[in-house]
């Protein structure tokens, strides 16, 4: 099973995607998406990332709705900087320790804070698990690690690595 | 499309090179041998396989019997698909392709062709592009070929990199890119006014065109021509010739005189067809204008030759002669003229091809010429390369040097145009054609005959001041190490040309009928187009 | 050209309103690269095309082609995912390589 | 009627897109930082992703989305290259 | 003797030199006597075989064979034997004889005789088809052909450089003279309308009053002249002294120099007899005749002397032929067969002093008579033949020159000066002969020869013996001898008009022979006074600045130089200017048809203006127009700016219904700027330029601004031309036949796709077959890359990073990229299989939508630089083993293939076929060749992208190669 | 419409051959890009422009006037790809010159 078929969540998602791009549900395009998707996982083989234990799929979808939601708010927060400059706002670097160590839930968190209008990940520091962030409208510092730590870092820690 | 086999023969000249070049990729570069034995035999094939193409066209033709035969790939219809038309003269530049292509091929096979990797698939790319540009009926067809052959020049050019040819080939390919663009935009125009891109079609269009899109017409027209001008040569747009040509490595030197070529039969073939006696609402001031460029190349070439320090200058220039004596030729009018100067075409292309395979026999008594430079990096494909695996040891021929002068003498008359090689016959067409227009032309054509005497005269002058002192100064230098492979294709290029000097009377007659079938566009349509099509 | 598609009239005011907004919100992220002062702001204002003004586009054109369709087309829901996976990726670079430059001693 | 509205819409929105499209060409051309270049040009190309997806709004066809999803899966391929070469001073190493 | 068989003698004797040439060129370099004797035998066979001919021409109808050769243009080789000829030939071939006996013994033992031999016969051979020409171009033909042959011979010494300058002088001089011949005959060939030498030959009248007769005349002139040595060409000949004697002899008395006057002597009927004719040979000759004398009087090389004499001898016969009357023609051929016969002796015996006594040098020179008693009787014989004494035949021909200056034949200032300046000649001609032979044979004996000279061998004073007997024998019996022969050439020479004329030594007391006599006596006594003087002059009084080979290569070099300054003013070999030059040629013939015809838009109804496509494209060109300004100094602005002008292209292509272009053009796009940026790396920093004075010069300023203008030109045009061709209805064109059969017939939707892989699927051939060999030679070239000293090292943030992970502790050297990448890398890894998927969606639908195999290709090609760009070459490629060349030979040959496959159904190559296959549950599935077409393209492409941005990416990780002792090499991989 | 698509093909072409006229290797090959660009439009517009009918048709009868002229479009795909294989060609050339001359001039030595 895993030699003719490496990656079963991955090959779904690409079968998925072969789907929504054909806009079709016919057998021969299941076929198609199904050879497609199947090239594509042994396509991710021959790149052989470390094989990932399996993720939880609940707290992602919290996730998910917590994401969408925060995105429309800095979305709006950031629109009214940007049209109404007010004197005094600061921009700044945070550095915020990190406890999740997964690849797949770094770069998930990673590509959370900078989809979210208003912070932008910079960096990362493997060995001293710190991340360096860049807050457009910067009160406090604190506040922002604990919000990142306490709003999207439980969650993804439940999914990657519990 | 029916004929059975022989009926596909046409496609050959292209197909054939392209299969052979694209297998020998798969060979391991190591196995240098077998590619060298498939490049050979795929050129002792085209050979063959255009001189088969020839008799028939001229069979045919001398017969009385169409001599165009026409090739529908994909089988579309004419207009629509993409034709391949075999007529007299792509016949004979298939033949000069292949003989010119074989001959470097095996002087390449004796050493050149270590210098770099995948030589010989360049090459046999190289000859298919020719051939394919030599073939095709349709205009964009036409500049995808040339792109071909272009593409696998650079690549020719640069190989064995040294500094002299990579600084010549960046202005190559930088002259060549800008050209193309230029050719785009006249074939652009072209399908704009006319909305095909056939050439056979194109002629028919071509008379329907409304005054008010005439001049867009021509407009593309000359742009076109801009094109195919600065691929030929003409001063003042062809002073990378000499140079880039002076570059390349000899047997690439030597396939590229074709190459040179290839724009003056774009000239000849295209505007000829587009633009000749039965359109001629402006034939006379283009050819006159092609003309007066003949002439100033001529002149500037001539200039070149005088002032060129090393042979392989001088062998540039002469292409650059030769480049504006045809299209004086060609602007001087069809007939006897064009086909002394496509006897000249052909007997200069083969003597400055042996030229150029000379020269470096010739030179290389000065110095060791490595094939290369030293390698800087480690490779990372193929590991180092071997240079000079197998160089010098070959058999010394006493009379090596008594070879290399004959061999060098013959080159030098070939292009200066001497007796009693076909060089001189070609000439005396020529001239004796342009008499005939004395009075139709007027004094341009002594111009022309002044310069084409010249030309001859300033190429001995050069020639001699050169190689009299390479070849017969005394020296302390070693007899030259030559192969007898390295000897084989100069003789037979040499060989070639003494054959159309004592057949001269039917190759004549062969360029007399090739000149007259480039004026008769009629003929051209109906045999693309069919009998209704022409008739209209 | 002006033109549009035949979509019955609550499809359109819908779709209306969901272009106009996303274009909007796009044109204020771009507005944002003009007006902030600093590189690592500026990173920022173009989020909201790549996110809400994404978004909303979408979203319009799902409406648009599943009322014209008469069936659900969420064909556009690719490039959704697509653009949220792959943009965030350049703006990471670009700032971590801005701040290389700024502290070119202490990278 | 309605059809007009929306055409007028669509039309409204493509002019506020192009106009976005125009700020980010501004940064591209300004500068002052080559990171702001690049940036202009990966907002230049989400931009007009986004553009091209009401062109399809408008003429109703699927067709032109293709050209869409290529944006959105490779557009920032050309951003990741500058980025890099502005950190490393090479794309590959 | 039938005529058939005489037509095959004739052949025969024709090509007997020729094929000796190559027999003898084959023997060893040793084989001294076989080449001599095969030489001989040829010679003597041709002379034995010619003078069987004689019949034939005695009777005065002459033979004529001919074969096919050109006929369309009027060529043809015609061989044709009359007197004038068969004296000619004959002359060539005895001579020949003689001058090979004579070289077997002259040539050193260590001379490589065979190649010597060989070209001797070759130029006999190339001398006797010249004079048997019956076809005017067969004769120039020729005359070139021995210009070559001689060159041969005169350099054969060619380790001298006095041969060889001597050989490429003559050789330039008398080729040029033949190229001017050839446009003279062919000139001559069109008045007549047959290049026939007996149809020209009897249109005399018809030539002479051709408007085409003067230049004809002149160039035929020069060629005669530069042949035969007269002013102002004669200065070659003195130089070809550096010949070997034999070739002197051979060819400076009796043969080549003489083919200058065979030519005028055969056209004689048709060009004398005009006031032009007259003037200009008659002048020449004298000027030749005198000048050639004059400067023979001073020489102290006995080979130089016997030069200018022959220079002088040749200006005789000129003179002669000038005046134009048929009697003075008469002694024209007389004299030429007379100098042939002592020239050629004299030269012989100047070669036989040489070769004994070591020195030519007639100050060194001195009383040899008494060792070698024999040649210096003979040499005295030839030599008072040469001065015109009488009882010899030279005494003969003199008379008959003297006779005819005293004739007058107009009223010319010439023609009255004639006889005086002729006179003045012949003292000069009998005092250097008198001087040859009292120098060189009385008076003390040598004091400063090397060696003790002797009598030379038999043998080799035979030749000599054979002509002075000759000069002897025609000098007392001239009726019987020479007589019959001469008449027969005389009167096939001039044809109709053939006068009467005596040839008898006594004529009785007249003024020829009192001239004659002035002559003699003032010569010698002239000699007597200045014998001294003589003996000290070092250069030629009056005329010592007029050296012949420094004027040449002046001349030469003064072509040279100019050529070589019109070049670099004319010419460039600098990139720029040539590109300039293009565009601006373009512009300008693009434009001519419009101040012709002018400029008008068409009235086609214009497309409504659509707001966001217009700014989009408007925005686009301001990218680009930034992206120029940019390009100097911000490269990589240039690029951002250069992409948005891309990009914006892109929507420009969706906008106007063309999908797949833009599809194409984006995922170019994004590899182009992926190359862009690999390229960057190697590039130099370019700081602006400083300036002296901080103020940009004015030629800068003044090229930037022409610049400018031309790009506005172009731009212009191409705007002007696009425009007025969006604006003209589309004439009725063939893409209708794309668009009612793509469907039908090829089996697809997407109308492009199908022409790109069915209808013109040639093109895609073509076009994937540029790709292959793009990046087959990016690969060959990079092997060999070598980058500029400054950017070999890594790049200056890399090695502040890791210098930066190395200071501190806590951090290994990499740690900074290694962070930097951290996520991207995940997410890159993520996209990966995703856009395979795309790539293959892309692939599969082309046919019915946009897409194909190109755009899947280079989808697929970015997905794996994507990997190389997050991974690393190194952590990539030892994961994945890439093999581009071989996917580009799959993807080729696939491509072939599929086209090829139609052959084996007797259709045409690349014929398609589709047929759509019906299987249970899933529908009609579309099998077609495109596709299998496509197939390969997109392998090709996905080859060749990869190979070109591997091979460039590759440079980073190589190192260069330190060569290490022992010539071994060997690579340092870096970290 | 046209006008707009012409000048914008006109100041394309003018910045390209500005651009190619400098003496810089990068700048010539940047300019030659942008030519290409300007002249793909221009191929293109020989086809007359035509706003969403893109030739991709229908199973049934074709009504040609409904399209665009395909034919151009397969030709400007052609020059794309030559035209990239060129751009590619020409920048490892003159990496190949700027490394084995050490200017990044076209003439390879730095005279002005």
């Amino acid at each position: 099973m895993r030699r003719w078929l490496p990656y079963p969540g991955l090959a779904l998602a690409l079968l998925l995607v072969w789907l929504l791009l054909s806009q079709s549900l016919s057998v021969g395009q299941l076929l198609l998406g199904s050879g497609a998707a199947l090239i594509g996982s042994h396509a991710m083989a021959v790149l052989r990332p470390p094989r990932r234990r399996r993720v939880r799929l609940a707290p992602l979808a919290k996730l998910g709705a917590l994401v969408a939601i925060d995105v429309v708010r800095s979305n709006l927060a950031v629109a009214a900087i940007i049209l109404f400059p007010r004197k005094g706002r600061v921009s700044g670097f945070v550095r915020i320790p990190l406890e999740l160590t997964e690849r797949g839930g770094l770069a998930l968190l990673a590509l959370i804070l900078t989809a979210t209008p208003g912070t932008l990940w910079v960096e990362y520091d493997q060995r001293k698990r710190m991340l360096l962030l860049h807050v457009l409208d910067l009160i406090d510092e604190e506040e922002w690690a604990t919000l990142i730590k306490s709003r999207y870092e439980v969650l993804l820690l439940q999914a990657f690595e519990a | 499309m029916s004929g059975g086999w022989a009926g596909h023969l046409i496609i050959a000249p292209i197909l054939l090179p392209l299969v052979a070049g694209a297998a020998l990729l798969l060979l391991k570069e190591k196995r240098r041998t077998a590619k060298r034995g498939i490049a050979l035999g795929t050129t002792a094939a085209l050979v063959l396989l255009s001189v088969l193409l020839l008799t028939r066209v001229a069979r045919a033709g001398f017969a009385g019997d169409p001599a165009t035969l026409v090739y529908r790939i994909g089988n579309w219809p004419a207009p629509f698909g993409i034709v391949l038309v075999l007529d007299w003269l792509s016949a004979l530049m298939l033949v000069l392709t292949s003989c010119v292509g074989l001959a470097a091929l095996i002087y390449a096979a004796t050493r050149w062709d270590q210098a770099g990797p995948r030589f010989h698939t360049l090459f046999l790319f190289q000859l298919m592009g020719l051939n394919g540009a030599f073939l095709t009926g349709d205009l964009f067809n036409l500049f995808v070929f040339f792109e071909v052959l272009l593409a696998a020049s650079f690549g020719l050019l640069l190989h064995g990199s040294s500094k002299a040819r990579i600084k010549a080939a960046l202005h190559y390919v930088a002259l060549n890119v800008a050209t193309s663009l230029l050719f785009l935009i006249g074939a652009a125009l072209i399908y704009g006014v006319t909305g095909t891109l056939n050439m056979a079609h194109l002629v028919l269009q071509v008379a329907a065109v409304s005054d008010q899109d005439l001049p867009m017409l021509q407009a593309g027209m000359a742009i076109l021509s801009v094109a195919f001008l600065v691929k030929a040569g003409m001063w003042p747009l062809g002073f990378w010739l000499p140079r880039t040509y002076a570059a390349a490595a000899p047997p690439v030197a030597a396939l590229f005189t074709i190459l040179s070529k290839v724009g003056v039969y774009a000239v000849l073939r295209v505007p000829l067809l587009l633009f000749g006696a039965e359109i001629s609402r402006t034939a006379g001031a283009a050819q006159q204008w092609l003309f007066f460029g003949g002439v100033c190349t001529i002149a500037f070439g001539i200039i070149g030759v005088l002032a060129a320090r090393r042979l392989s200058r001088i062998a540039g220039y002469s292409l650059t002669i030769s480049a504006g004596t045809l299209l004086a030729a060609v602007g001087a009018g069809e007939g006897s003229v064009l086909a002394g100067a496509l006897f000249y075409l052909v007997s200069s292309t083969l003597g400055v091809a042996a030229f150029y395979l000379l020269i470096e026999l010739v030179e290389r008594r000065d110095a060791a010429t490595a094939v290369g430079g030293e390698p800087v990096f480690d490779d990372e494909y193929v590991g180092l390369m071997p240079i000079e695996q197998e160089s010098e040891v070959g058999v010394v021929i006493p009379a090596s040097v008594a070879i290399l002068g004959g061999g060098f003498a013959f080159c030098v008359l070939l292009i200066a145009g001497l007796p009693p090689l076909s060089g001189f016959l070609a000439k005396f067409a020529m001239i004796d054609g342009l008499l005939d227009l004395r009075d139709t032309v007027g004094a341009p054509v002594w111009w022309l005959i002044g310069l084409i005497v010249g030309s001859g005269l300033a190429t001995l002058i050069a020639t001699t001041r050169a190689g009299i002192d390479l070849i017969w100064a005394p020296s302390e230098r070693p007899q030259p190490a030559l192969r007898v492979t390295e000897l084989l294709p100069v003789g037979l290029l040499l060989g070639i040309c003494f054959a159309l000097t004592i057949f001269a009377g039917p190759a004549m007659r062969y360029m007399e009928r090739t000149s007259q079938s480039l004026g008769d566009r009629h003929g051209y349509v109906e045999a693309v187009l069919g009998p209704e099509a022409a008739g209209r | 050209m002006i033109q549009a598609p035949d979509l019955p009239g609550w499809a359109a005011l819908i779709v209306a309103l969901l272009v106009l907004s996303g274009a909007a919100v796009t044109l204020v992220g771009s507005l944002g690269l003009l007006r902030l002062r600093t590189f690592y702001e500026r990173v920022h204002a173009p989020t909201l095309g790549s996110t809400l003004g994404m978004a909303l586009i979408v979203a319009a054109s799902i409406v648009c082609f599943s009322v014209l369709r008469g069936r659900l087309s969420v064909h556009e829901i690719v490039i959704a995912l697509f653009l949220t996976s792959t943009a965030p990726v350049a703006f990471m670079l670009l700032a971590r390589s801005a701040l290389y430059r700024d502290r070119r001693g202490d990278v | 009627m309605t059809t007009l509205a929306l055409a007028l819409a669509i039309t409204a929105a493509q002019i506020l897109l192009g106009l976005a499209v125009f700020c980010a060409f501004l940064r591209m051309a300004w500068g002052p930082r080559a990171q702001d270049r690049v940036l202009g040009l990966d907002t230049f190309y989400t931009n007009v992703m986004l553009l091209l997806l009401t062109f399809g709004i408008q003429t109703g066809r699927t067709l032109y989305l293709e050209a869409a999803v290529i944006i959105a899966l490779l557009g920032f391929v050309g951003t990741v290259a500058l980025a890099k070469f502005l950190m490393r001073g090479e794309v590959i190493e | 003797m039938s005529i058939a068989t005489s037509s095959v003698t004739l052949w025969f004797v024709l090509l007997l030199p020729f094929v000796g040439s190559l027999a003898v060129a084959g023997l060893p370099t040793r084989s001294r006597d076989a080449a001599a004797l095969i030489a001989g035998a040829v010679a003597l066979a041709g002379t034995v075989l010619m003078a069987v001919l004689y019949p034939q021409v005695a009777n005065g109808t002459g033979l004529q064979t001919g074969v096919s050769w050109l006929p369309s243009l009027g060529l043809d080789i015609i061989l044709r034997l009359d007197g004038l000829t068969w004296i000619f030939a004959m002359l060539v071939l005895a001579i020949g004889v003689l001058v090979i006996v004579y070289a077997r013994y002259y040539m050193s033992p260590r001379d490589p005789v065979p190649r010597f031999f060989s070209f001797l016969l070759a130029f006999m051979g190339s001398m006797l088809a010249l004079v048997l020409s019956g076809n005017l171009v067969q004769l120039a033909f020729f005359w070139e052909l021995t210009s070559l042959t001689s060159f041969l011979l005169i350099g054969y010494w060619h380790q001298n450089e006095s041969a060889r300058s001597a050989a490429r002088m003559a050789l330039v001089v008398t080729a040029a003279g033949g190229l001017c011949l050839l446009v003279g005959v062919l000139l001559i060939g069109k008045i007549v309308g047959s290049y026939d030498l007996d149809t020209v030959l009897a249109s005399g009248d018809r030539i002479r009053a051709s408007s085409l007769y003067l230049p004809a005349l002149i160039l035929i002139l020069i060629g005669a002249f530069t042949k035969s040595a007269q002013f102002p060409f004669h200065f070659w000949l003195p130089h070809a002294m550096a010949a070997p004697t034999p070739v002197s002899a051979y060819l400076h008395s009796a043969t080549m120099v003489k083919a200058g006057i065979f030519l005028l002597i055969r056209l004689w009927p048709v060009l004398a007899g005009s006031e032009a004719w007259y003037l200009i040979v008659t002048s020449v000759g004298l000027i030749t005749l005198i000048l050639g004398a004059w400067a023979a009087i001073f020489q102290q090389d006995l080979k130089g002397l016997l030069a200018y004499s022959t220079i002088s001898h040749l200006g005789i016969i000129t003179l002669l032929l000038g005046i134009g009357s048929p009697l003075a023609a008469v002694a024209a051929i007389f004299h030429t067969i007379n100098h042939a016969t002592f020239k050629a002796s004299l030269f012989m015996a100047a070669g036989i002093i040489d070769h004994e006594a070591g020195t030519r040098d007639l100050r060194k020179l001195s009383g040899l008579y008494r060792f070698m008693p024999i040649t210096a009787t003979l040499a005295m014989v030839a030599a008072a033949a040469m001065a015109g004494v009488p009882l010899l035949n030279g005494f003969l021909s003199k008379e008959m020159l003297l006779a005819e200056a005293l004739e007058e034949t107009n009223e010319t200032l010439l023609d009255q000066a004639l006889p005086y300046l002729v006179t003045v000649g012949l003292i000069f001609s009998v005092l250097y002969s008198v001087r040859f032979i009292h120098q060189s044979f009385f008076g003390p004996p040598p004091t400063k020869l090397e060696r003790r000279p002797h009598e030379a061998p038999h043998w080799m004073r035979l030749p000599i013996e054979v002509l002075v007997l000759a000069c002897v024998v025609i000098g007392i019996l001239p009726a019987v001898t020479i007589g019959p022969f001469l008449d027969v050439a005389v009167r096939a020479a001039l044809g109709g008009g053939t006068p009467e004329y005596s040839l008898a030594i006594w004529h009785g007391f007249s003024k020829p022979l009192l001239l004659s006599v002035i002559a003699l006596v003032l010569g010698t006594a002239a000699y007597l006074v200045f014998a001294r003087a003589l003996n000290a002059a070092d250069a030629v009084p009056l005329l010592g600045r007029l050296r012949g080979r420094r004027m040449f290569d002046a001349v030469l070099s003064v072509l040279v130089s100019s050529a070589r300054w019109l070049e670099d003013w004319l010419g460039t070999r600098r990139l720029q200017p040539q590109l300039r030059l293009m565009v601006l040629v373009a512009c300008a013939v693009a434009l001519l048809p419009f101040l012709r015809h002018g400029y008008a838009p068409g009235t086609a109804p214009r497309t409504l203006i659509d707001p966001g496509f217009a700014l989009i494209w408007l925005i686009g060109s301001a990218c680009a127009v930034a992206g120029a300004w940019q390009a100097k100094y911000h490269r990589l602005a240039a690029v951002v700016l250069v992409s948005g002008t891309g990009l914006a292209s892109c929507i420009g292509f969706v906008w106007l219904s063309a999908p797949d272009l833009a599809l194409t053009q984006l995922l170019v796009e994004t590899v182009t700027t992926v190359l862009l940026l690999l390229g960057l790396r190697w590039l130099p920093k370019r700081l602006p330029d400083n300036w002296p004075g901080k103020r940009t010069p004015a030629s800068v300023v003044l090229r930037r601004g022409s610049d400018l203008l031309i790009a506005v030109a172009a731009g212009a045009g191409v705007a002007a031309l696009a425009y007025a061709m969006m604006t003209r209805p589309l004439p009725d064109a063939i893409s209708r036949f794309f668009l009612e059969r793509s469907y039908a017939e090829g089996g697809g939707r997407n109308v492009v796709n199908v022409i790109l892989v069915d209808f013109r699927a040639f093109d895609t051939l073509g076009e994937i077959t540029v790709l292959a060999i793009v990046a087959l030679t990016v690969f060959s070239l990079l092997r060999r890359f070598r980058p500029a000293r400054e950017s070999v090292r890594d790049p200056e943030q890399q090695r502040l990073q890791d210098a930066f992970d190395e200071a501190h502790a806590g951090r290994a050297p990499g740690d900074t990229v290694s962070d930097y990448l951290v996520v991207p890398r995940i997410i890159l890894e993520w996209v990966f299989p995703f856009i395979v998927v795309i790539a293959l969606y892309l692939f599969l639908r082309g046919h019915d939508l946009p897409g194909g195999g190109f755009a899947a290709g280079v989808a697929m090609s970015i997905a794996l630089i994507l990997q190389y760009m997050a991974a690393g070459t190194r952590s990539v490629e030892a994961r994945l083993r890439v093999r581009p060349t071989d996917w580009i030979a799959a993807g080729l040959l696939i491509a072939a293939a599929t086209g090829a496959a139609a052959l084996l159904f007797d259709h045409p190559f690349l014929t398609s076929w589709f047929h759509y296959l019906e299987v249970p549950l899933i529908g009609k599935i579309p099998l077609a060749t495109a596709l299998l077409f496509d197939l390969g393209v997109f392998l090709l492409v996905v080859g060749a992208t990869a190979l070109i941005l591997i091979a460039i990416a590759h440079q980073s990780i190589r190192r260069p190669v330190r060569p290490l002792r022992g010539g071994e090499e060997t690579g340092v991989e870096k970290r | 419409m046209e006008l707009v698509l012409a000048l914008g093909i006109g100041i394309l072409t003018a910045s390209g051959v500005w651009l190619i006229l400098r003496p810089r290797t990068f700048q010539v090959i940047l300019g030659l890009s942008l030519i290409s660009y300007a002249v793909n439009m221009f191929i293109y517009a020989m086809g007359r422009l035509k706003v969403d009918a893109p030739p991709i048709v229908g199973s049934g009868a074709v009504e040609a006037s409904r399209y665009d002229d395909p034919l151009p479009q397969a030709l400007v795909l052609t020059a794309i790809v030559i035209s990239f294989a060129m751009t590619a060609l020409l920048l490892v050339v003159l990496l190949a010159s700027r490394g084995i001359t050490g200017t990044d001039h076209v003439d390879g030595d730095d005279g002005e």
